[in-house]
């Protein structure tokens, strides 16, 4: 079956071939769900003028944040960056370019982009900022507003459990935007806490089916938590 | 007096009903969970991808793959139901949710808000707050009536870039409970101790008071 | 938990409200995770001049092709009717009409109505008599067509386990059109094998989440099978 | 001696590659599963929502709840998933099956395809074709070369409504195998037996013959 094993045995092997100059999309809210592993190697890798496409910018030093360091990132399309000084201050020198999508609005745009639909129309944004240089068109008497779909040179994911054909499942709330991230990748890179046996996964319960994921491979994470909050 | 945080949330909470799925926004929003009247329940959205949000986890329970929608670490309660992005914005942009609560900077008598952001100030990005405004028919925005120098935040027309258009039809504020009609704020009903005159005073865009206005009773 | 409480105890009260005249999505593929008892419960109701919105339209004396019996449907809007021959008849004596559209598309307009999408672009039926009537736009070159979205005034839905949250999952392929058809309806009546407790679901596994659903009822179900195929 | 059925599927077969995808339309299609090449291993998707389709069940496995997109009984095999319509023409339509394998009425130079309707006689729908022509980038159509009453069904322009226009650009029928190009078919191969001078008498539309047309081999 060596032409549905996707795994890969190293992360090297794992981004081999991103570019600089390419359009990333990535899975994770806030610090959550992140591919903190793929993230480390695009670091290692230095690989400049990035377009990254992803709720979030991760915080000073973790996560997506650290591509910030050596300036490899050109644009972000983020619905929310407020949690990194680092993208302040570079986003403020010009340096860096960010596109606010909002946060449904962005999921949509992954999703539409895996699914071969260019475009659609959403009321969100409608009369805001976001509405600038969008088409606006009337349906039953409300205003919506046209949005165009998005895709990526890759895409990287953070699954919990996969089998080697690719299906990946998440865990709790770490799903978040990486299924939509796994079908709007031209080449998919899910890194996974656990391999299992093909036959494992209940066919039907399956988040990512393995058509969408490209390259898999098993990772060790921190899954550092942005805001620990426990009941007195 | 003005309302205190706590208070705001226990008046929003009277708007509550049995059954009722319910996204709370950051901050004093997310008090309300704190104030569901007994006997009554409800099911918190949060657009990170959980319906039935539970209470914080005890020191055990916390893990990293289990937050909400402003990053903390929380519980999932029984009936919840955990799913990605796109489904979590299909049902606020459906218009599935039944009440959403979030904070504004300004609101205006056009039912306009903006929330997110201040132009050379602060601009850490919208988050889900444009697909709440857009998607939710029934949204109560809490925010004081005026900022600190007494300047009012409930407008003729928002000063900041718009957080969604004519989509906001009540607002309760530290000093008053308003609802947005026709081109105007309705005074409905204001915080204990507070007159009428100085709800007029703060307020900016065009006021319509009516000749009973209750105090809330806390 | 009354106000969570979607259970309903008689297909009466599972269809209450049902009027001449609206339009109901149903979930299934040709006979494959019907609602059988709650399109049984419109027949017995004699509800007229309904607008079906469903992949195919059942078979002679079983599904939705029962509802044909009576001349209860104005029109159908199907990807394939083809397993019909009282429907084929009505359709060519001009009492019945339909609107052929492409399966995903169909999917896709349920989805779309559900999740306050009003319209989207498809390459699907671009050039094709599909395509009348509707708006052409270049996206990247290529040609696309905008389709609307639809929505129900009633959904009604087949699935195999549910708690009374109205939290469901499907089995296999009885998946289908279910899910999108349970976000699409004004009033989502979900019709089940099994009503199972609260919290026995994995909160990350359910395909349709309760707050699509209205009503909830437990049924038994023939299952007809369309094309009975076995290994030799 | 024009294909059979059989050869037409094993002809097809010729073009899996190992760890395609692929979408097997009713018919002739659905033969080519039962000529993947040995030590080569496919994922057959069907549309209603399966991928990883397995053999027909033994009576003992029969479910009426594991159907293919042509209704029948299926299994489905080890690292099959299972999804909703929608997920699965967002596969379809977003290109991400290798390959399309599916019967026409009527193909023509432009690459256009009629397969769904013919009008006054038949209207059963297009199913899941319109979707599969329009989202697939690497599709073999296959039908027969001509009528029982030797009209050519390779034309200048298909008369039939069409399925999908401009996304053909392989055509296997019982007597070649052809290419689509420029506004022409390109004769890449005939059935062992066919003369180039009957495959250039029952094609109607523009054709290129090159100066040499191997014959399949079975």
């Amino acid at each position: 079956m060596s032409g549905f094993d996707k795994v890969v045995h190293s992360y090297e092997e794992a981004m081999a071939g991103l570019e600089d100059g390419m359009t990333v999309i990535a899975g994770g809210f806030g610090l959550c769900g992140i591919p903190e592993n793929l993230i480390a190697q695009m670091k290692k890798m230095g690989t400049k003028d990035l377009t990254i496409v992803s709720n979030n910018c991760g915080v000073d030093g973790f996560g997506l944040g650290i591509l910030l360091e050596d300036r490899q990132v050109k644009k972000m399309v983020s619905s929310y960056v407020g949690e990194n000084a680092l993208f302040m201050e570079q986003l403020l020198a010009g340096e860096l370019e960010v596109e606010l999508t909002p946060q449904g609005t962005l999921a949509e745009k992954m999703r539409a982009g895996g699914a071969g639909i260019p475009a659609f129309f959403t009321a969100t944004g409608y009369g805001t900022p976001v509405a600038e240089g969008k088409e606006v068109r009337e349906f039953n008497g409300r205003n919506y507003i046209m949005e165009e779909s998005v895709t990526g040179d890759f895409a990287i994911v953070k699954g919990w459990k996969a089998d080697r054909y690719g299906n990946v499942i998440y865990r709790h709330t770490a799903q978040n935007f990486n299924p939509m991230a796994a079908t709007a990748g031209k080449i998919t890179v899910v890194e996974v806490e656990e391999i299992v046996e093909p036959g494992e996964l209940d066919p039907s319960q399956i988040h990512t089916p393995g058509i969408y994921v490209d390259r898999l491979i098993l990772g060790t994470f921190e899954k550092r938590i942005e805001q620990r909050t426990v009941r007195k | 007096m003005a309302l205190t945080r706590e208070q705001i949330a226990i008046r929003v909470a009277r708007e509550l009903q049995d059954g009722y799925y319910v996204n709370l926004g950051i901050g004093i929003p997310t008090l309300v969970a704190n104030y569901v009247p007994e006997g009554m329940e409800v099911m918190l959205q949060s657009e990170n991808g959980l319906l039935g949000m539970g209470p914080f986890p005890t020191e055990d329970q916390i893990d990293a793959d289990m937050i909400n929608a402003g990053k903390q670490t929380v519980t999932a309660a029984t009936g919840a139901s955990i799913f990605s992005s796109a489904e979590s914005f299909a049902m606020i942009r459906g218009g599935h949710v039944d009440l959403t609560v979030l904070g504004a900077f300004e609101v205006d008598v056009e039912g306009n808000i903006a929330s997110y952001m201040i132009p050379g100030k602060l601009i850490k990005g919208m988050g889900g707050a444009m697909d709440l405004v857009a998607g939710a028919d029934n949204i109560i925005v809490t925010m004081t009536h005026a900022s600190k120098h007494g300047e009012s935040k409930l407008l003729t027309k928002c000063s900041l870039p718009l957080t969604g258009a004519g989509c906001i039809k009540k607002v309760l504020t530290d000093l008053a409970y308003l609802e947005i009609e026709d081109g105007a704020f309705i005074l409905k009903e204001r915080a204990p101790g507070i007159s009428v005159e100085e709800i007029i005073a703060k307020t900016e865009g065009k006021l319509i008071v009516p000749d009973h206005v209750p105090e809330m009773v806390f």
